[in-house]
């Protein structure tokens, strides 16, 4: 009751710094600095149609390095984690894991959905420069692909050797690229090794949607590998 | 227009912050721990739904795929080996 | 030059490729990282290199292609190129060090190890505060991996707990830093800080503000503050040394120049804060880790707490200008290379306890190295920590701000205790295990090599840092001062045979004298001789130790070099930085006793309490410049001149041993080594009163709140001689008695000085003189006879004058010497002090020390009778002189007592002369043999003539009367009335003053030992209050943060 | 309006989820917790980004780029929500492998039972 009592009255002082916040917030009228800049320069400069996917791919595009990495590290650490134990305690006496089968509807429904939901995946990266959406959206798709895999056959063992392939390749040039923009262009990610080509086609926008679709890969990639590594553990 | 945007926003808010209290408290776990779970992923469709109110469309997509999809398996799939643990130990 | 963006993308692309390696090819993927780790450091280094050259200026790096704040942009400058060279190197060497760690764990632990280096680098390098989060959070999810490296049973628990907080942290930050752009449109910090002046309105600013709060105090909270740190204080315990390494040095280094950055856009205002949350972090942090047991834990505090001092540091950059990164660099540097060496270092340890570390007993370069690391954690000389605090407290005294200063020397002065502590214990306490430490090094090199590493860092730090500071301080690097690296080279040398070791100490001291002897005036040449000559004389003894005595040379050379370094000092750097020397060489010295240990803790604790009083002194003097000629403390303001006084006498009245801080001394010079008692009781001691000396010229009389300052003096010297001497008497401890002598003995010097007259001073320098040679020569003689007995209590011993006749020549002498009777050199002083007593106005005081001359009398006689006359016990029997090198000194000192006796003109004439300057009335006069002054005149030959004769004739007569005297059987107790209940009571001399203990033993009741010790409890007990706020519950950490944070922000009050 | 609602939605989502963290015992409930409060923390970084009365920044045919500086929001708090979502799933992941590594060692998810490190 007391930790109730204080956890109230803690949250109520922040709570009142968060209303101050509140009480002083103001609309912007106008764009500020910053944002004129990425509307008036955005298409014109890296001809990308989302300028979303602009600032994400290109003006902070090492944010988004960091953010990729931080799915990486998050991924390494599950996997670190998680298939520790495995190594050192097989339990070879134990017979093999059994489950109740999955239902005939779920796998047969798999099989069908799975090409499809990756297909919708790769197009969603693939148009980031054009649509919402990009390689977050699409890295989470394909996962979603993955999960719907590992749902139909709990005791299928993905090929983590593929899936770490795929996330390293997918870094590699990922920060390939990135150099490459720092030799031949402006600097470390910049779009511009590629030509800026016609706003509002698929290939268009210098290299964004190159490396949005790695990123896309390396997402994906790390997300399945996160699933993989918790469906592999051990029911405890 | 605005107002009905504005009432529907309220309204939208009003349900996430239902969900979120459903989300944070009450005691218990394993089914309640999934309930809490599940309300937490409603929190994050809610969020998507706003962020599309907000001119946000990106956003929208990401916290839908990610916040409300993904990490809402990621809990189930600790959930369920957990309270298979509990199972056993008992 | 390459970019510093390949910091980043080699880290990640090396990160990646190890995901291409199958996990069976870990003995590759482990080369790869370290060669990542070694590139980063590399090109850190080159980086360092060309801006500290001056071949490269800073840049800024675009990414994108676009200029910011519309892309991301990175700086390197000198700061930079440091503070990521301190990360990659500790990265690369923690790596190295993690080998096996690494190996079992899998290509997965390296990458995240890489990332984690890279992130660090990363928020020293961005200029963007988003994408500094967005490292931030990459750190963290690093660190939750990396914690799980260790083996730890609690690894786990303590990094959930970390990542609790974390989430709450990052919570606040992103919130502010939303705002913040909100409020300024900008995310660059750079872009921030110009943005905020233009701010439109008083709404638009307060919202900014509050944006700002919750930024800074988000990335404050990343420094581990005091309360809201019990998250980081599991994983210093819980996880790998080499990541704790990571963790103190590089985590810390990064979040506080993110906190420094973030200061830039705070601008002044926020100033006030971070200072107050440094200090009350720095202080609580080392209070909490007095009492702990657990070595990493212990670290983790004191990271804690040195972290805190660098953020009050960057909050002072209002008076600290451009010395602000000079100050926050040495500390930060310091801390760091000897955090992440201490943390290496007790990976080769097994045990996590304080007392296991005597497992390093014994071998001198894990020794070495922890002393390295405890000196520049404790701010000593040359390392930069010393410059720091100097400069600090210089600039602090300089703007008034004393509180501050004092917190500053408070905290400071608690961290040394737990150090010094912790180091007594690794020389002096029981190894708990059997060669665990051996087994370490010979199989895992790649374990020791960061170590030494880290030594030769500091090392090198140090000298970077005397650099800086002789250019700041207009004087030459004090790293090499000759004689520093003369006694630096003993180091190098200790693989000698003690015999040659010794030859060379000697010739050093000779040589330096020789050479330097044109430079002294007439008072620091009673000094120089004393320190140079004396010291190789009382150096002579040590011939007697045979083998290598590992250790010995580097600390007593330490200690002359700090002596005579402190005459020749002009200036008040070059004199505190000599203190400092020669304070810790004298510890290690007197640590070096068998059961020394605590001697040696409280010796050097009050020690550095002087010196830190010492410098206080120095620094208000100073009044922001950061040194001052020593002459010119005679030109003190006048508000400040009493208190300056004040600070400066309680200082050098510790090295003397005054009444009420004399407590370390009968232990520290008891328990030293026989050689070494000499040095520390007949040298060391002078250097306290040089420094009196220095400061009485100078400053003269003062007076505070209308009392006249000298005149205080006077009577602590007057009770310092009777209480000093009243306890000796009642010692059973031969060598305790003479060292409470010596407090006693002190008290007179002292009051010859406060007398403030031409008499007094002459006095002072007579028993400066006298003093020097019958208490080398008692100590000696004593050590000797302890040697050969076995034991220091007096009543175990008796009747050795026939088996060391040598011996008792010497302490005959030397009673009579100290007795001041006639005719002897102590009689000169006497007649020299009666005359100077007759000349002053201060009775009272006087009478006082009157008494304390027969007192004095009782212990001496003690001394000769209990232990050379009497019956000589059954197991002494065989007891032989004490060994040729230790009665040569002696024989010597006898010589020069007598010489002294008849010739004092030879000394004193000269100093008499030199007092005239400074007290040109009541000089003596010289002629011929004869001394006279206004009250009477002193012929030393004809005295020793008549004295001579007369006891020739007493002599003569006591024989003749005692021919048929009977010797008392020595079990026999009938003549006594004690009843005997324990076995030494059976012995006369035990308890040989009963009658007095019980007239006035309560003048001794221990009432200052008392006194200090609540004192040490009262620190003990407030750090076990503060241990109980830590109850391990990730939650209620997470409550103290928030709670710190609503703290904050009321007391900010925005 | 809708972004002054937003934000103070963002910020009660906050409070509550902090509120759940700081008294739920249960390891997950607090992870739950946790996501709750990262959900509010991205409503209020977008909300404050929000314009009243402008459109997505995602020009075509509809907002030439001639206009687009007075018809599309601010993108770049849109940006680094994208960047913040992704941290927070990575942290949940993070915290999740630690409550399933915690379960398996001690058999239990409250809180208050790993306090073994102190003082």
């Amino acid at each position: 009751m007391v930790k109730r009592f204080l956890a109230l009255l803690l949250l109520a002082g922040l709570g009142g710094i968060f209303a101050s916040l509140l009480a002083g917030y103001i609309p912007d009228a106008e764009l500020n600095l910053t944002a004129r800049y990425y509307a008036d320069h955005a298409a014109g400069d890296l001809g990308a149609a989302n300028i979303v996917t602009a600032i994400i791919v290109t003006y902070r595009g090492l944010d988004t390095l960091g953010e990729v990495t931080v799915l990486f590290l998050a991924a390494s650490i599950v996997g670190l984690v998680l298939t520790h134990r495995q190594k050192h305690d097989p339990r070879p006496g134990q017979p093999a894991r059994t489950r109740a089968p999955v239902g005939e509807l779920l796998t047969t429904g798999t099989r069908f959905l799975v090409p499809l939901i990756l297909l919708l995946g790769v197009y969603v990266f693939m148009n980031g420069h054009l649509t919402p959406g990009g390689g977050f959206q699409g890295g989470a798709i394909i996962a979603s692909g993955i999960l719907l895999l590992l749902l139909a056959d709990p005791l299928k063992h993905f090929s983590h050797g593929l899936i770490s392939a795929v996330e390293s390749l997918a870094g590699l040039f990922y920060i390939l690229l990135g150099l490459v923009g720092l030799v031949l262009a402006g600097g470390f990610l910049d779009n511009r090794i590629l030509p800026a080509g016609e706003l509002g086609a698929l290939i268009s926008a210098g290299a964004i949607p190159l490396i949005y679709s790695l990123i896309g890969l390396k997402v994906g990639a790390e997300f399945s590998s996160m699933l993989a590594s918790l469906s592999e553990t051990e029911e405890l | 227009m605005n107002i009905l945007m504005t009432a529907m926003t309220g309204l939208l808010c009003l349900a996430m912050l239902g969900s979120a209290w459903v989300a944070v408290t009450g005691k218990g776990s394993g089914q309640r721990v999934s309930i809490a779970i599940l309300a937490s992923g409603l929190v994050s469709l809610f969020a998507s739904v706003l962020f599309l109110i907000l001119a946000a469309p990106d956003v929208a997509m990401t916290e839908a795929a990610i916040g409300s999809g993904l990490t809402t398996f990621l809990f189930f799939f600790v959930l369920s080996r957990v309270r298979a643990g509990r199972q056993d130990g008992s | 030059m390459t970019s510093p963006l390949y910091i980043i993308a080699v880290a990640l692309a090396a990160a990646f490729l190890l995901g291409l390696l199958r996990e069976q090819w870990r003995s590759l993927a482990y080369p790869v990282t370290l060669a990542a780790l070694a590139f980063m450091s590399w090109l850190s280094a080159s980086w360092l290199w060309a801006l500290a050259s001056g071949s490269a200026s800073p840049v800024d790096i675009y990414t994108a292609g676009t200029a910011p704040p519309f892309a991301i942009n990175l700086r390197m400058a000198l700061p930079e190129a440091v503070l990521t060279l301190l990360i990659n190197l500790t990265g690369l060497f923690s790596a190295l060090y993690l080998k096996s760690a690494l190996l079992a764990r899998g290509r997965r632990g390296m990458a995240v190890l890489l990332v984690a280096i890279m992130a660090l680098s990363g928020i020293v390098l961005t200029r963007d505060i988003f994408n500094l989060f967005v490292f931030l959070e990459l750190v963290v999810i690093a660190t939750g991996g990396l914690v799980l490296l260790s083996d730890h049973a609690h690894a786990l628990s303590a990094g959930f707990k970390y990542l609790v907080v974390s989430q709450v942290i990052s919570i606040l930050l992103l919130i502010g830093i939303i705002f913040a752009y909100h409020a300024t449109g900008t995310l660059n910090i750079d872009g921030m800080a110009e943005a905020v002046p233009g701010l439109q309105n008083a709404g638009a600013s307060q919202a900014f503000e509050l944006a700002f709060f919750l930024m800074f105090i988000a990335l404050v909270a990343e420094l581990k503050p005091f309360p809201a740190n019990g998250w980081a204080l599991d994983i210093y315990e819980a996880a790998h040394p080499a990541f704790s390494a990571i963790f103190s040095a590089g985590a810390g280094t990064a979040a506080l120049y993110a906190v420094d950055k973030l200061l830039l856009i705070g601008g002044p205002a926020w100033l006030d804060m971070a200072t107050g949350v440094g200090i009350v972090t720095f202080v609580a942090g080392n209070l909490l880790a007095l009492p702990q047991s657990n070595d990493r834990r212990l670290l983790g505090y004191s990271s804690v707490a040195q972290i805190g001092l660098i953020l009050a540091v960057l909050g002072q950059r209002d008076i600290l200008g451009e010395d602000t990164y000079f100050i926050a660099g040495g500390l930060l540097l310091s801390h760091a290379v000897a955090k992440a060496g201490l943390f290496w270092l007790s990976g080769l340890l097994a045990g996590r306890q304080l007392v296991d570390w005597a497992d390093l007993r014994e071998r001198p370069m894990p020794v070495f190295a922890f002393v390295t690391f405890a000196a520049m954690l404790s701010g000593l000389p040359p390392f930069p920590g010393f410059y720091a605090k100097w400069e600090l407290v210089h600039h602090l005294a300089g703007s008034g701000r004393l509180v501050l200063l004092a917190l500053v020397l408070f905290g400071a002065l608690i961290e040394a205790g737990y150090l010094f502590r912790w180091f007594g214990y690794i020389l002096k306490r029981e190894p708990p295990g059997e060669a665990d430490f051996c087994r370490v090094i010979f199989d895992k090199p790649h374990r020791v090599l960061p170590v030494m590493v880290a030594v030769a860092a500091g090392w090198a730090l140090a000298f970077v840092w005397g650099e800086l500071a002789s250019s700041l301080l207009g004087r030459s690097n004090l790293l090499l001062a000759l004689p520093l690296l003369f006694a630096l080279s003993f180091l190098l040398l200790d693989w000698l045979p003690a015999w040659v070791k010794n030859s060379l100490a000697i010739a050093g001291l000779v040589a330096f004298f020789a050479a330097t002897w044109t430079d002294y005036d007439a008072l620091r040449m009673i000094f120089a001789i004393i320190f140079t000559l004396g010291g190789a004389l009382t150096l002579l003894a040590s011939y007697h130790v045979h083998g290598r005595r590992v250790g010995f040379y580097p600390a007593a050379m330490l200690m002359f070099a700090g002596m005579v370094m402190l005459i020749r000092a002009d200036t008040s750097f070059d004199f505190f930085a000599a203190w400092e020397l020669l304070t810790v060489g004298s510890y290690f010295l007197i640590l070096r006793g068998k059961h020394s240990e605590p001697h040696a803790l409280s010796y050097i604790l009050f020690s550095l309490g002087g010196a830190f009083l010492i410098m206080a002194g120095f620094a208000i003097a100073a009044q922001g410049a950061p040194q001052f000629a020593l002459a010119s403390l005679a030109h003190v303001a006048a508000p400040f001149a009493p208190w300056v006084f004040l600070l400066l006498a309680i200082g050098f009245m510790t090295k003397t041993a005054a009444i009420g801080l004399h407590i370390w001394l009968p232990g520290a010079h008891a328990e030293a080594e026989t050689d070494v008692s000499p040095m520390v009781s007949g040298i060391l001691l002078k250097a306290g009163l040089y420094g009196l000396m220095v400061l009485l010229l100078a400053m003269g009389k003062q007076q505070l709140y209308g009392i006249e300052l000298t005149h205080v003096l006077l009577w602590v010297a007057a009770l310092t001689a009777l209480l000093g001497n009243l306890m000796a008497v009642f010692q059973e401890d031969a060598k305790r008695l003479l060292a409470y002598s010596s407090i006693g003995q002190m008290g007179y010097a002292l009051f010859g000085l406060a007398l403030m007259n031409h008499l007094g001073w002459l006095m002072a320098l007579v028993f400066v003189i006298n003093h020097y040679i019958y208490k080398a020569m008692l100590f000696l003689a004593v050590g000797g006879v302890a040697k050969r007995t076995g034991t220091r209590e007096m009543y175990r011993m008796g009747g050795l004058i026939r088996l060391m006749p040598l011996s008792f020549i010497a302490v005959l002498v030397g009673i009579i010497a100290v007795s001041g009777v006639p005719p002897l050199s102590g009689f000169g002083g006497r007649w020299v002090f009666y005359n100077a007593i007759l000349a002053s106005d201060y009775r009272l005081p006087m009478v006082v020390l009157f008494l304390a001359g027969p007192i004095a009398f009782l212990y001496l006689f003690r001394l000769i009778y209990t232990i050379f006359l009497g019956q000589l016990k059954d197991e002494l029997r065989r007891v032989k002189e004490a060994p040729f090198w230790i009665v040569l000194p002696q024989m010597i000192y006898v010589a020069l007592l007598i010489a002294f006796a008849v010739v004092p003109g030879l000394a004193l004439h000269r100093v008499d002369t030199y007092l005239n300057q400074f007290f040109p009335e009541g000089g003596l006069s010289w002629a011929g043999g004869e001394i006279t002054s206004n009250y009477g005149y002193w012929n030393p030959v004809a005295i020793m003539i008549i004295v001579g004769v007369i006891f020739c004739t007493v002599f003569a007569w006591l024989l003749f009367v005692n021919r048929r005297a009977q010797p008392v059987k020595q079990f026999n107790i009938v003549f006594s009335a004690e009843r005997p209940f324990r076995p030494e009571t059976t012995h006369f001399a035990w308890n040989f003053f009963a009658p007095y203990r019980k007239a006035l033993g309560f003048l001794t009741q221990p009432l200052v030992t008392i006194f200090w010790t609540t004192v040490t409890d009262l620190l003990h007990t407030a750090g076990d209050l503060g241990r109980r706020l830590y109850n391990g519950n990730g939650q209620t950490y997470a409550f103290h943060f928030l709670a710190f944070v609503v703290i904050v922000f009321f007391l900010v009050g925005l | 309006m809708i972004a002054q609602l937003s934000i103070a939605t963002g910020f009660l989502l906050i409070l509550i989820g902090l509120y759940g963290a700081l008294i739920q015992r249960n390891i997950l409930r607090m992870i739950v917790a946790f996501t709750v409060a990262d959900t509010g923390v991205n409503i209020v970084i977008v909300a404050v980004g929000f314009m009243a009365g402008r459109t997505a920044p995602i020009l075509d045919a509809a907002v030439p780029v001639a206009d687009a500086a007075a018809r599309i929001i601010d993108p770049l708090p849109q940006a680094l929500v994208l960047t913040a979502i992704v941290i927070g799933l990575g942290t949940t992941a993070l915290m999740l492998a630690y409550a399933f590594k915690l379960y398996e060692k001690r058999r239990t998810l409250d809180i208050d039972k790993f306090t073994d490190l102190r003082g």
